[in-house]
């Protein structure tokens, strides 16, 4: 039933599905249509669908984000793409002062069926202004919903799920993911659109990430498997709203958290977690909560020391050791 | 033009005066709170415009649109119930003054962030054309809002792909404070819209008719495929920006000059900024209302007792707004919730 | 020596120092020349210095921010206004991706010292688009710097000290404060920018506010005693960095730590309060740190819903006496 | 024009064009990573621009900045050696392909955010105006800026408060794989402008001296108190928009057109797109530099052995700049973290 596709394929067939099924749904950013789009997941549909359901525009960032606003009003479906989060800066009032306050602000007589879809993350040397992640910015937002895909399935899914849904959407999608590879199954039923999934179960200490990192901690768990640490990987795949109930479970059971995030530490989407999962699971935990997170710092250009201002695989699972240690340690004391 | 529509405009500008003139009132009884935009002097605008639309016509508006919403047809008392936050107002008393929605007239809003009406009429218009059909969508902006980028961004947009909005601009010369010489480097507001390769006029935007008669011909060519078309009024606003605003950075004679009709004179520029006094404002001469009126009775559109008959009617009108709004219950929090979640009621999120 | 002073007043003595002593100085924004500015900050400056130091702009927030980080990039030391922070949200490419990136995108051969004032928070009835903060989104930027002043002293120190900095540097101004009376001292010694201050000393718990919020925190506090609760009232003064070693040093006295802020509570500026503060205090608490914020709705207009959606006195009384009677209990426990 | 100045600018032209193709070269090695974008069929606009500035006016630039860097006369190994992300980089390897900075050379950058320049060289400018300097900015821009809203906002302040700012439109007519007429409702950029009150002409950026004396006739103007002046000059990118972008977007004959200095037959637009081979670019005519040559040498300003001892020079150049750049040291963390905070070293914090 399921067939391996990259990434982006899975983002490619999920337009492609809600574009042959409903005729509202229009997809607008640059180099989308006749290009293909930067990480290909328009390719083919300018094409099939025309330039008005596959409109190239141009470099307007606030402008035709706020035209997919305008768009969503009447009843289309709009997808709009930022090339990458970067410019998202330029188009966030159309956002947050447009997309996200109008239901309320109109006291319900309106709604914003509007997905962003938007690259980000820290790829390969893209430098201070092409590498940064605003996750937290968005978090902060009441009325946004994000969705932070970390395998294909997942993408496909949160696609059609963002686009079928009535409210405004961003979806975060990595750049270091497009040319990753995973099954999708088209017809398999679809979790619900913020619902965590738990990776790996394990008896030590709860890894919780999103997005790349997510796919990291999963690699660092079976490093740590080998000196005997049962981490559970939890993947949050949504970062607003936040499937609590699963992470505080896990929680539960190890005694011990560590959350894993590309974001900025300071104030990035790791404190609302560590300081949400806190409060609810204070009298379980062992240790503190641990953050492991990118450096506060605009991401410089060489490679090495891109490389060194997020976590690594290695960083995780020095991490978790750590933690596992100082909260037996402390148990022991 | 038929008797009809000529009445209708009178009517509009006298209840959107009357509105406006009461809840200045109202605000200053504390049953109004926040920023209160006044719209006194720009009624020929808000008439001329939407009563050349069509009901399938779509309309967007910034913070100082209650004339808009009124000439649209929304009842006065939706609309002072939104001015009082009721659950009864347009927005259930979540909006305010500066966010009034009546998507049932295609009143797509009120937007407070200056330059925002553009890229959501371009939108709208852009998912009218998508579908092929003959609506038009109006988009307001005031003369301070040609600087925001967004403006620039949208008109490009719309001009590219040909989309049926009509951006009518109300230069009522200033942006709070900032007279529009001080503001932008072309303060012909139309010629810089050549950049776009849109037709644009100016036109007398104290004069019901002429506004009137131009917005009619802009959305024929719009309907006829014309593409976007611009429409700048010259306007002015009598009062402050909002009721936190004396105004008093503006000469009390160029006031009067728009009051009394006459071209102002360059030399205004230069005189002591004053706000003029109730005295000197009831010494001034006609305004846009008495344009028109003066216009209707000198050609037996229309008789003087009449005119009083309709200053009554829509006096009523707003007193029972008053009414309704002051008897109407508060929204409550719970309600907030809804209206923020209405869209995903029916959604599995997690 | 000192003399009592509106927050606004302050302010304007601030600018007027600084702008008579070096003629680098020099500020811009919509109506803060000829119309003296929105709250009146900038009042009389334009009679004083001129237009070319005390520029209208049109209404174009990106252009007019980013003409500050030009300008600051050869010496001079531009104070930018933007009216409310609402409309920051449109020069946010100007302030993340310029100013705050530049000197470390430079290899450290620019400076940026510019200041962005910007008057923000609930004040009254104003609805969504003029009501939001944007604190969790500039803390989330390495680069920049972010002060909060309370008070008409420290809004007149921190402002100096903004502007005689070579850094870029964001003034959180509170729209209900202006009109707020106090004493200043022209002359006295300024304590450094980012000092966290002890308002009041507490026994029982540590109330950690900032802006506005920490003056609530004050009569709460005073409420609290007559209950015989004394709780210690931190005034952060600083989102960025932030004065941990202040807070924590409280918090290991009073072993409970409640976070007040006006932000809304999801991933808010408390998010990061809390959670560094557990990290570091956490085998001092004898609770989970509490977070008292505003809800996660976009602000409606009617003012009794208004008032409800931040933290009110009798909400911060509340949550201290709960969050002390939870910690004893489960103390005995 | 004097000789010295027609051999400089073929220089530079050479070294562009050397070092670009280089630079490509060490791309595919993976010694440089991230965005490259490459500037060769530009040369003529850096070169006839740059050259026509004083030691004192200031550059501002994008993210295809490499050639405008060396041009302003920024070491070539200092340029690769940020490239390769080394610490005697430009930027100490911490800004890389698009964030080059040489502020004794008064190059201040160096932005990848489209239309970025624009805001920050008005503000050098109006620095420079509060001071009253003799100094110009120099402003340069893509055609796909143009469309920014920061672009709009950035020449009605520059005109507005008449900055000493010189904008320049490298319009190579395609942002990334988006050809103008399909991004811009007003093609030519030059007739935007007027909306600004700001002069603008359009010239030929394929020709060098043209360029050059429409530049040194602007910033007279300028520095003559005229305002801001916008110059687009026409122009063509040879390879796809970065070393990521085969180009495929583009008919090979619409390439060889500009090659081979052809004007561009409107027909071209619909031929199947396709990245020309390197067979067909080979066979391709003159382009900008070669057209420079044979008027240098026809002019006989120069031999064509003397321009066969230029090639080999830039040559050397650019062969001890990569030699330079692999020799360099890494920058270590401890470096990064003190340039992002090397403005408050001497600051009390807490
Ligand atoms: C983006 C943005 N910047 C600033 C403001 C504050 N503001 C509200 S109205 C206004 C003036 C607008 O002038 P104009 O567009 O001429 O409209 P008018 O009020 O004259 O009708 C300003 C600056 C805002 N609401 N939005
Ligand atoms: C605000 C913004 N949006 C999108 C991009 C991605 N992008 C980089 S270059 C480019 C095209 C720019 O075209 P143009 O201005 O014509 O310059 P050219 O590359 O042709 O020199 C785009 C869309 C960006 N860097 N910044
Ligand atoms: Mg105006
Ligand atoms: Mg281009």
């Amino acid at each position: 039933m399921s067939q391996e596709l990259l990434y982006w394929q899975a983002l490619n067939r999920a337009m492609d599905h809600e574009m042959a099924a409903d005729d509202s749904v229009f997809t607008l950013g640059e180099d989308v249509g006749l290009y293909g789009g930067s990480y290909r997941v328009t390719e083919g549909l300018y094409a099939k669908y025309g330039e008005w359901r596959v409109r190239d525009t141009p470099i307007s960032e606030n402008g035709f984000t706020g035209l997919g606003v305008g768009a969503a009003l009447v009843g289309m479906r709009p997808v709009v793409e930022i090339m990458t989060i970067n410019f998202m800066l330029l188009a966030l009032d159309s956002i947050v002062n447009g997309a996200a306050k109008i239901p309320l602000m109109s006291g319900g007589r309106l709604k914003v069926p509007l997905v962003v879809r938007v690259p980000g993350g820290i790829a390969r040397q893209l430098a201070a202004q092409h590498a940064q992640r605003l996750e937290h910015t968005l978090m902060n937002v009441p009325g946004l919903r994000i969705a932070v895909p970390s395998t294909p399935q997942d993408a496909y899914w949160q696609l059609r799920q963002a686009i079928a849904s009535d409210d405004p959407i961003i979806l975060l999608e990595h750049e270091l993911l497009y040319f990753t590879k995973g099954p999708v199954d088209f017809a398999a039923e679809a979790p619900p659109m913020h619902r965590a999934i738990v990776r790996r179960q394990g008896r030590d200490v709860t890894i919780v990430s999103y997005s790349r990192h997510a796919v990291l901690a999963q690699d660092a768990a079976s490093e740590l498997a080998k000196e005997g640490i049962e981490a559970a990987v939890i993947d949050l795949r949504s970062l607003k709203p936040v499937d609590w109930d699963t992470c505080a479970a896990s929680v539960e059971k190890t005694h011990r958290l560590l959350v894993v995030e590309e974001d900025c530490r300071f104030a990035g989407a790791g404190a609302e977690i560590s300081a949400a999962l806190t409060e609810r699971c204070f009298y379980s935990l062992d240790a503190p909560v641990q953050r492991l997170a990118g450096l506060d710092i605009p991401t410089p250009y060489n490679g090495a020391l891109e490389a060194a201002s997020i976590p690594q695989i290695a960083d995780i699972v020095a991490a978790a050791r750590q933690l596992c240690q100082a909260a037996s340690e402390s148990k022991a004391a | 033009m038929e008797r009809e529509t000529l009445h209708r405009m009178l009517r509009d500008m006298l209840l959107c005066r009357a509105f406006e003139e009461r809840a200045a009132e109202e605000y200053s009884k504390g049953n109004i709170v926040g920023f209160l935009h006044l719209y006194p002097g720009e009624e020929a605008v808000a008439a001329g415009v939407i009563n050349a639309a069509g009901p399938s016509d779509y309309i967007v508006s910034n913070y100082r649109e209650h004339g808009h919403a009124l000439v649209r047809g929304t009842p006065a008392r939706e609309v002072m119930a939104e001015l009082f936050g009721k659950a009864t107002g347009m927005s259930r008393g979540m909006g305010g003054s500066m966010h009034m929605f009546d998507p049932e007239r295609r009143f797509m809003g009120g937007y407070a962030i200056v330059g925002q009406t553009c890229p959501i009429a371009v939108g709208i218009a852009y998912a009218v054309a998508m579908r092929g059909l003959p609506e038009v969508v109006i988009c307001f902006l005031g003369d301070g809002a040609v600087n925001q980028g967004t403006f620039h961004e949208s008109l490009n947009m719309a001009s590219l792909w040909r989309l049926p909005v009509l951006f009518v601009c109300e230069n009522n010369h200033y942006a709070i404070g900032t007279e529009i010489h001080r503001h932008s480097a072309v303060p012909e507001v139309f010629k810089r819209v050549a950049a776009y390769n849109i037709p644009a006029e100016k036109i007398d935007g104290m004069d019901v008719l002429k506004v009137h008669e131009a917005t009619k011909h802009a959305l024929e060519r719009i309907r006829r495929g014309g593409g976007p078309q611009f429409i700048e009024c010259e306007t002015y606003r009598y009062r402050g920006h909002s009721m936190a605003d004396p105004g008093t950075y503006r000469p009390a004679v160029e006031l009067k000059a728009y009051q009394s009709w006459d071209p102002i004179a360059a030399a205004i520029r230069d005189v002591e900024f004053k706000y003029p006094t109730p005295e000197e404002l009831a010494e001034v001469g006609s305004d846009n209302v008495k344009l028109f009126v003066d216009h209707l009775i000198d050609g037996e559109h229309l008789a003087a007792a009449d005119v009083e008959e309709m200053k009554q009617d829509v006096q009523k009108i707003v007193d029972d707004a008053v009414q309704f709004a002051l008897q109407s219950a508060k929204p409550t929090m719970d309600s907030a919730m809804d209206y923020l979640n209405h869209a995903h009621r029916h959604e599995v999120l997690m």
